[in-house]
């Protein structure tokens, strides 16, 4: 028994792009790369991949695979899959987002697939681990109703479903004919207990044997109590702020120190976001709040993860520079600042913001710190509300963040997506251009590592730090801990 | 013997009151649906008081008497000016209360003062007794605001009570110095009227003579006019000039106090007066009208006394009898005197 | 020569929280088989007490101070409970003063009267309720069998009245307690209920203790009347003696408030002043504050005196006779 | 019930209201607790040794600290910290603060809007109280909780937010309250003896029928705060309610139940306990006035 | 009854609509449900199809009256989360609701009537005394805080009782239920006493009252006049008046705990509507916030039927207008 911090909203595999359902799809269901625990892509099943032109990708499938429900493996299930992918009706978070860069498909033979790409198109090997492959005789347009209800649920992976109550536990039995090294569970019994501390309990009370997420104030506990083990990785999750750009003129929440309105946005003035970036003691966050379960960031990626940045390191904390910056900006006295974040989302979020609110304020800055709930919020944040606010983007490889978050927001092009702090930099939008269209490695990471460099320096976003995944369960069992947050049952064993 | 013919201070004409619940719009949309489903569906009203003509000369005083409910209180109410009847005109000195302009209307309705069954519920209770007394007078200017201390003394004086105590409140009296505070808050705005309403039904026997005594007194000093409301026969025989008898909403009977006594006509007013307990009766042989007291809900047609009467005839059942002079003064609801 | 009931000094008081209560204090009285005692006084001069303590059902903070109440010789107060209950609706019956309050308005008729008939004896249901309906039927209500399906608000006042009454009969009572049972019914309704207990003390010779404030009721009903005040049986006599020449100041002044007793018109005669308080009274004829003739004398405790056979009065002044 | 004469000391409702309350020693105690609460809170600026609403005398250095505990410059925590370095005893009693100002502010509000539309209903009748009713009855048809979280969701977190819910939430039972003791009340013959003086409608309503319907508002309305204190707590609790740098003793509790697991009980364990004496304080005193203030239980 | 039916419908109709059209003004209000749902690498184009495929980029208005159109037709919408009809998603988690809600009701009842009765019948003993004392802590407690000390004491320190969830189950009438096995029955103990403690509370403080008003009245004196004993004068005669009160507040306090399941439901995981509803307001998914509350005003009303049903069996006095 496992128990989840967040209910699947259903098990249909293309149904909607959310953590807890993919979490659910990879005990049923396989893709044709999948990730190693740093991220790093792997055969799925599909052996290998490799361009073999500039928008083809060829891949050589895995053979001998059979689905839950007995058929074969082969490449007409996977044309089957993304062709299903974008008419799943009602989806509110489509999978067609990984699929629709692949705009034809060639079968040549059952264990050879070639994916045609509208120009050149690196990322489509990381997109692939996104999606499920289920098989071809479910029909036209199965029904995500009847994935629920088990009729559809045949995938290829390490355990069948046995049943599916929403909400509240799926029952799965293993499949022996499992591809992968045998699962050591026969049963598993995954459980959806979003309450930390109940969720904590009920490890520690034996009715489950793994938790995911475990709450950081409880991981110093359970660290030192005997009858249970953790698993620790840093995460490719940056929580970092925005600073409003999108405005000239003032923005919403800066004052000057005595609430007066102000005729420009201050943070449209670097000495202003470099002051607020080096105010912020991050080692303090990271100890203090997140309980050592994280770690500062100065950039997106952790060292020694492909694309960091060598030597960009976490700003350290200067007050009396922060206010000789802020000083030459022009604010002798500080600033009065509402710094928004949600309270219900991420991991400690209400806590860092007040954190830096303290930290602010003894620049000058004087800070009030204001958590929404997150439908709220993120409504808001999506209509650049705020002038300072808090956010988390979890990301599977360098690129994205760049391509995301900083680059221009451009509607067009799909870029800059959720760029809600409306950075823009032509001079990091050309490399990023470049980036886009290179497809040799080392010249990529060249470019990420460039492009980072200019964002960091002109603190397109504060970032703070990485979060760290933690694992927990009953002693004398050992667990893969996971960068990408996936929590894999067929990954816990007994301790050797 | 006559009446000398003077000025009526009041009249009802053609008063009725009625009663009726609030129908919501599903209670209508039931009563329709049943009404089209050819079912036959009753108003719940109540006809408390059904076209009573009632006068009543200055210096008189009258005494209504029936049995619970028979609406002797909603006749008092609607002369105190503090129910508006549903049908007919409450005339005071000649003039209809309702049609008055609202100066009027409130002058006449300070004339018309009442006197109420209940010595405890009839006062404030988070009032001090000068406050009870003298608010309505301030209010209207006939004291100065925060002063009249010596007219509310007065006042209490006059209803004999000691104005030591006016700085208490009405739980600490008993009954009887209550029901004197009660008088003492309807004197003191200069009625010209009163209305007792089972003004000493509460109180006990040796109390109710020292209120009745102060009743007969003050309308000697004061040239007040009553309407006696009472189901004490012995009471309203002692006090009044003219005795009413109601029935279910109606007046059945009315004449001078002793005639009524030594002639009654109605069968119901008979009735009445023979089973009246006498403490001059010894062991007498108690014998029953027949029958419940109807609702007013769904009173008996025609004579609403006819299903307990000993003499009710074909006619009664069919016909309401009108009031009809039997002697001089003395008028009565009954077919058995048009016959 | 065996009453049906005696009652020798009974006292009970309230011990409250402002002092004691002597709701009673030292009343004595008796009723024969078929006799009807009127019990009268003003409001709080502990009739109901009285009552209530003949029938062992005097509750906390009140207790029976004093005094035995020999019921057939044999005395009451110092039964057991359970023995008491036994002759409670079964041998001496109660009828409460108001009729509204007295039925359990959530229980119908049948419920109220079976019970009553099964907790003394042991009857089939059929039979109990046969019962039941012929006692409804005795006090006069039409059409009894469907009646007792009935529920209490679907009666009138002085029917439910009636049903009380018929539940006191159920047992053929030796004595019933009627605690001013007609006060709160009109004139006509009260003339029936009047008559139906006449003629149950005539045809069954039940003893019958009719509590009342109403003297012209007990002249019309009673055989013998007693006057409380303050706790206390001022005066007793047969009704005739005691309302044509009362011998105390207060059963004087009493008949003389009746306002039939007076001539129309004229003042009445009044007692002065006011029901005393019963807490903390101290001793002493209780009426001597209101009394015309009190003197120092009345400091003290009257005694009961005897003047005629058959009377007692329980005054130093007592009136000369005839008024 | 039969009266007194000859007592010589005047005796005012007022005075009997206090001396039978002051009968139940417990009443007395709770009545005790509330007001040294209420002292606590309004003073809360004057005694503290830290505002800890002030996010510059924070630092979280000095974050979850155990009671007793030193700060870096020297304050002594006497009930630790929380991870903000929040001092607990200062946080509770700010937090005190903002708990019974909600509750008590909801309350008032929310009983004058009650009590004076329940009064116009039940002294017009008609139409005028069909319609007051009928929005009675709507309220009182959703459970508080829901509402309370829907409006919350819509108007978003703030003191001021809350104490609206909670007066959205509430306003329905005082109204009803006070429809039923006014309907009663209407029916009293003094009432119709002011008619009769010719008394200003005003002056009846204000004067004759309201404080005669205050007893059964009252009653409600101490344990409409203890309510709502509970409400606020819970809403805080599940993350809706007041912003988390003024945070009310449900938000701590809220806060430090994460702690729980950890051994660190101090964060939500004090203010538990202070929002626990509070409430019970405050039903205590509801008790009493509950049973002096009913008419039925009088003798 | 007709008419009484009549207008608990038109009561209900009113409700309904103003409710719904609260909802949509209010999820309107508060954000935008495709910006919760959809993944955060989705672009503009992604976003923008979700928008249309929930139907969404419609004005308010025509919204709304789609979903009033359906709803007459029986259709309360399909969740944007799940996908699956809202009503079904409901109906799905109800009986866990309820069957904690009803277990907590029946705790309410068999634990506050008898210790009521007992403090009404004796206010001054010592235990009566302690019982009212006792009483005013199940109220005063918040419920989530005393749910979470019971799964540390029960639960994690003592571990008699399992922590959380809803443990087996077995299908009666096609539906899960916990209290048909062992381990359901004693997953509902935790969870259901927390619901119930304020409702205990509640009914033995009324009964208490009933028993104090109820014993000093002429009809229990006459009851004992007539020679009953004092088990059928209590038990009979008291407690039948006692019960109508009860009855009222227990079935007005049914509503008002189902939607207070939401606080338990969260501390103890337990799978019911109130979770559900949580999320769904989290999410903004309004076919489920408008089915739930339909849901419960339906319960409501149902209810309020049932109380007044039972209240004719249990008062005679009302007797909804039938006898015309
Ligand atoms: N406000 C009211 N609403 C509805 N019905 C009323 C109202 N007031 C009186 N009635 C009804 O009108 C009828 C007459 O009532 P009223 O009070 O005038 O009788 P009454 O003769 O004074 O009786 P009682 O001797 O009992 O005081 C009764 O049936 C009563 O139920
Ligand atoms: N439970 C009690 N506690 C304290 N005093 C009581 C109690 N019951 C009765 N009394 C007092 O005992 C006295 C006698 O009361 P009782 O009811 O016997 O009077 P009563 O003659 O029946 O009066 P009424 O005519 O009003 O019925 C009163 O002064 C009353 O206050
Ligand atoms: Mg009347
Ligand atoms: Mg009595």
């Amino acid at each position: 028994t496992m128990a989840m911090s967040s209910s699947p909203t259903s098990v249909d595999p293309h149904y909607h792009t959310f953590a807890p359902n993919e979490t659910l799809g990879i005990h049923m269901y396989d893709r044709l790369i999948e990730r190693d625990p740093l991220n790093n892509l792997i055969p799925g099943l599909a052996l290998s991949w490799k361009l073999i032109d500039d928008s083809t990708w060829e891949l050589k499938l895995r053979q001998g695979v059979k689905f839950h429900d007995g058929s074969a493996f082969t490449a007409a299930d996977v044309a089957y899959t993304f062709a299903r992918v974008p008419t799943v009706v009602n989806s509110p978070g489509s999978f067609s987002i990984y699929t629709k860069t692949v705009v034809a498909m060639e079968t040549p033979d059952p264990y050879t697939v070639r994916m045609k790409t509208n120009g050149i198109y690196p990322l489509l090997p990381v997109d692939l681990t996104n999606v499920f492959i289920i098989p071809k005789n479910l029909g036209p347009n199965p029904a995500t109703e009847e994935f629920n209800s088990g009729r559809n649920a045949a995938g290829t992976g390490a355990f069948r479903m046995v049943s599916y109550k929403q909400g509240e536990r799926v029952e799965l039995e293993r499949n022996d004919a499992w591809w992968g090294s045998k699962p050591h569970w026969q049963h598993l019994t995954i459980r959806m207990i979003p309450n930390d501390g109940a969720r904590t309990a009920a490890l520690l009370a034996g009715d489950v044997q793994l938790i995911e997420f475990v709450p950081t104030a409880d991981a110093t506990r359970l660290r030192a109590d005997k009858r249970v083990t953790l698993a620790e990785i840093a995460s490719q999750r940056i929580v970092y702020l925005w600073l409003d750009r999108s405005r000239g003129g003032p923005t919403p929440f800066i004052t000057g120190p005595n609430g007066e309105a102000l005729t420009v946005n201050p943070l449209n003035d670097k000495r202003v976001r470099q002051a607020l970036t080096i105010a912020i003691n991050r080692p303090a966050i990271v100890e203090r709040v997140m309980e050592g379960a994280a770690y500062a960031a100065g950039q997106f990626v952790a060292p020694g993860t492909w694309g960091h940045a060598p030597g960009l390191n976490p700003p350290t904390s200067d007050v009396a520079r922060a206010k000789a910056l802020l000083a030459e900006a022009g604010y002798p006295n500080g600033l009065r600042i509402t710094l928004h974040g949600p309270n219900d989302r991420y991991v400690n979020d209400g806590k860092i913001i007040q954190a830096i609110g303290q930290m602010w304020s003894r620049i000058g800055v004087q800070t009030t710190v204001d958590a929404i709930t997150w439908p709220n919020y993120i409504a808001r944040a999506n209509k650049q509300d705020f002038s300072a606010y808090l956010l988390a983007w979890g990301f599977g490889e360098a690129t994205n963040p760049l391509r995301a978050l900083v680059y221009t927001f451009s509607p067009a092009k799909g870029w800059g997506a959720v760029n809600r702090g409306r950075y823009s930099n032509p001079e990091f939008d050309g490399l990023v251009d470049r980036l886009m269209v290179t497809a040799d490695e080392a010249q990529r990471e060249k470019l990420v590592i460039e492009a980072t460099r200019i964002a960091m320096e002109d603190v397109a976003l504060i970032p703070l730090h990485l979060q760290q995944n933690i694992w927990a369960m009953r002693a004398g069992l050992a667990f893969v801990p996971r960068a990408d947050e996936d929590t894999r049952v067929m990954d816990l064993r007994p301790a050797p | 013997m006559n009446e000398p013919v003077i000025e009526p201070v009041i009249e009802l004409r053609g008063v009725s009151k009625r009663f009726g619940k609030h129908l919501d719009a599903a209670a209508r949309l039931t009563r329709g649906l049943r009404r089209s489903l050819g079912a036959t569906v009753p108003d719940q009203v109540v006809r408390a008081v059904d076209s009573v003509d009632l006068t009543i000369a200055k210096g008189e005083v009258v005494g209504l008497v029936g049995e619970s409910g028979c609406g002797k209180s909603t006749i008092g109410r609607m002369v105190a000016g503090i129910m508006p009847p549903s049908d007919g005109q409450v005339v005071w000195k000649g003039r209809d209360i309702t049609a008055m302009p609202l100066d009027a209307m409130r002058k006449a309705t300070l004339a018309v003062q009442m006197i109420f069954q209940d010595p405890y519920a009839s006062l404030n209770p988070r009032m001090r007794v000068e406050d009870i007394i003298g608010e309505a007078p301030r209010v209207h200017g006939m004291i100065p605001k925060g002063g009249g201390d010596d007219y509310i003394d007065a006042q209490m004086r006059r209803a004999g009570l000691d104005p030591a105590y006016k700085r208490r409140y009405p739980h600490q009296f008993s009954g009887g110095q209550r029901q004197r505070i009660g008088i003492a808050r309807a004197l003191a705005v200069q009625p010209e009227f009163l209305v007792c309403d089972e003004a000493v039904a509460a109180l006990d026997v040796s109390i109710q003579a020292q209120i009745l005594n102060l009743f007969m007194d003050l309308r000697e000093q004061l040239d007040l006019t009553y309407l006696f409301i009472s189901h004490d026969l012995g009471v309203v025989e002692h006090l009044s000039d003219r005795v009413v008898i109601m029935y279910l909403g109606r007046i059945v009977e009315e004449a001078p106090a002793e005639e009524i006594f030594a002639r009654p006509n109605h069968p119901y007013t008979q009735a009445l007066l023979s089973e009246v307990p006498r403490i001059d009766t010894r062991k007498r042989q108690f014998t029953a009208i027949k029958g419940e007291i109807p609702s007013p809900l769904n009173p008996p047609s025609g004579c609403h006394f006819h299903p307990r009467c000993p003499a009710a005839m074909a006619a009664c059942r069919e016909q309401a009898p009108v009031l009809r002079e039997v002697a001089p003064g003395h008028r009565s609801a009954c077919h058995l005197n048009a016959a | 020569m065996s009453h049906t009931l005696t009652v020798e000094g009974l006292a009970t008081h309230f011990h409250t929280r402002a002092g004691v209560v002597k709701a009673v204090d030292g009343v004595s009285f008796h009723v024969d088989r078929g006799e009807v005692l009127g019990l009268v006084g003003e409001s709080g001069s502990g009739k109901t007490v009285t009552g209530f303590s003949l029938i062992g059902l005097v509750e906390p903070p009140g207790r029976i101070a004093a005094g035995r109440i020999l019921f057939h010789g044999q005395d009451i107060t110092a039964l057991p409970e359970e023995e008491l209950r036994q002759l409670r609706g079964n041998r001496i019956a109660m009828i409460f003063q108001d009729p509204m309050m007295t039925l359990n308005p959530v229980l119908r008729i049948d419920t109220q009267m079976m019970e009553t008939v099964h907790a003394h004896a042991k009857v089939s249901n059929a039979e109990a309720r046969a019962r039941s309906r012929d006692a409804l039927g005795m006090v006069g209500i039409p059409s009894p069998e469907e009646r007792l399906s009935a529920y209490p608000h679907q009666f009138s006042g002085g029917m439910r009245q009636r049903v009380a009454i018929a539940i006191a009969l159920l047992h053929r009572p030796e004595l019933i307690i009627a605690d001013e049972p007609t006060t709160a019914l009109d004139v006509t309704i009260q003339a029936q209920i009047l008559a139906e207990v006449q003629k149950l003390a005539r045809e069954h010779g039940t003893a019958l203790i009719w509590i009342t404030h109403d003297l012209s009721v007990v002249a019309g009903l009673a055989d013998r009347i007693a006057v409380m005040y303050a706790g206390r049986i001022v005066e007793t006599g047969a009704v005739v003696d005691v309302l044509d020449a009362p011998l105390h100041p207060y059963t004087a002044g009493l008949i003389g408030s009746v306002p039939s007793r007076n001539k129309r018109g004229t003042r009445l005669r009044q007692i002065p002043g006011m029901t005393p308080q019963l807490i903390n009274l101290p001793a002493g004829c209780a009426f001597r504050t209101r009394c015309a003739s009190a003197t120092a004398e009345c400091e003290a405790d009257p005694p009961e005196t005897f003047p005629a056979f058959g009377r007692a009065v329980r005054c130093f002044h007592q009136q000369a006779e005839a008024s | 019930m039969s009266t007194t004469a000859g007592i010589a000391r005047e005796e005012t409702p007022f005075r009997r209201f206090t001396s039978e309350f002051a009968e139940s020693p417990l009443a007395v105690l709770g009545l005790v607790i509330v007001v040294i609460v209420a002292v606590l809170a309004l003073a809360a600026p004057f005694i503290t040794p830290q505002n800890p609403y002030d996010l510059a005398q924070l630092d979280i250095m000095d974050g979850r600290l155990a009671p007793g505990s030193k700060s870096m410059d020297g304050l002594v925590f006497w009930l630790g910290t929380d991870d903000q370095g929040r001092d607990m005893l200062s946080g509770i009693i700010y937090g005190l603060r903002i708990s019974l100002g909600v509750g008590v502010g909801s309350a008032i509000i929310a009983g004058v809007i009650g009590s004076a539309l329940g009064l116009a209903a039940a002294y017009f009748g008609g139409k005028v109280e069909t319609a007051i009713m009928r929005l009675v009855d709507l309220q009182l048809s959703f459970p508080a909780i829901l509402v309370a979280l829907m409006i919350l969701a819509v108007l978003g977190k703030g003191v001021l937010n809350v104490m609206l819910a909670l007066v959205l939430v509430e306003w329905a039972r005082y109204a009803r309250t006070a429809r039923g003791a006014a309907l009663v009340e209407r029916r009293r013959e003094y009432i119709e003896a002011a008619e009769c003086l010719a008394l200003p409608r005003w002056r009846l309503l204000a004067f004759h029928l309201l404080p005669n319907c205050m007893p059964p508002l009252i009653v409600i309305g101490t344990i409409q705060i203890a309510r709502a204190i509970t409400l606020e707590a819970t809403l805080s609790f599940l993350g809706l309610g007041v912003p988390i740098t003024e945070p009310s003793l449900g938000l701590l509790i809220a806060n430090g139940y994460q702690y729980m697991l950890s051994g660190k009980y101090w964060i939500s364990f004090y203010p538990g306990i202070a929002l626990l004496v509070t409430i019970i304080a405050i039903n205590l005193v509801g008790d009493q006035l509950r049973d002096v203030l009913n008419p039925r239980l009088k003798r | 009854m007709t008419t009484w039916i009549f207008r608990r419908l038109i009561q209900a109709i009113f409700v309904v609509l103003a409710m719904t059209v609260i909802v949509f003004i209010g999820v309107n209000v508060i954000g935008d449900p495709v910006e919760i749902l959809i993944s955060p690498q989705a672009d503009q184009a992604e976003r923008a199809r979700a928008v249309i495929a929930l139907g969404l980029d419609r004005p308010l208005w025509e919204q709304y009256g789609r979903f009033l159109w359906n709803a007459v037709q029986g259709d309360l919408g399909k969740s944007f989360v799940f996908n699956e009809p809202a009503l079904r998603l409901i109906a799905q988690r109800m009986p866990a609701t309820m069957e904690l809600a009803v277990t907590a009701v029946l705790l309410s009842i068999v634990l506050g009537i008898p210790l009521g009765l007992y403090a009404g019948l004796r206010p001054n003993s010592f235990a009566g005394r302690s019982i009212m004392a006792g009483s005013i802590f199940g109220f005063s407690l918040p419920s989530f805080w005393v749910g979470l000390m019971l799964i540390m004491v029960f639960a994690v320190q003592l571990g008699w009782l399992p922590s959380t969830g809803r443990g087996q189950t077995a299908t009666l009438f096609g539906v899960q239920w916990s209290f048909l096995t062992r381990d359901g029955l004693a997953h509902m103990l935790m969870p259901a006493l927390n619901l119930s403690l304020g409702n205990i509370a509640l009914v033995l403080r009324l009964t208490r009252a009933g028993a104090r008003e109820n014993m000093p009245m002429d009809y229990v004196k006459f009851a004992r006049a007539k020679g009953l004993s004092p088990v059928r004068v209590v038990f009979v005669h008291v407690m039948k008046n006692i019960t109508i009160p009860i009855v009222t507040v227990i079935g007005l306090e049914f509503g008002s705990t189902v939607a207070f399941a939401v606080v338990t439901e969260s501390v103890f995981a337990w799978p019911g509507m109130g979770k559900l509803i949580i999320d769904s307001i989290n999410v903004l998914d309004r076919p489920v916030i408008v089915a739930y509350l339909m849901m419960i005003v339906f319960l409501f009303i149902t209810i309020n039927l049932l109380v007044d049903l039972l209240y004719t069996v249990l008062d005679p006095r009302v007797r909804l207008e039938s006898r015309e």
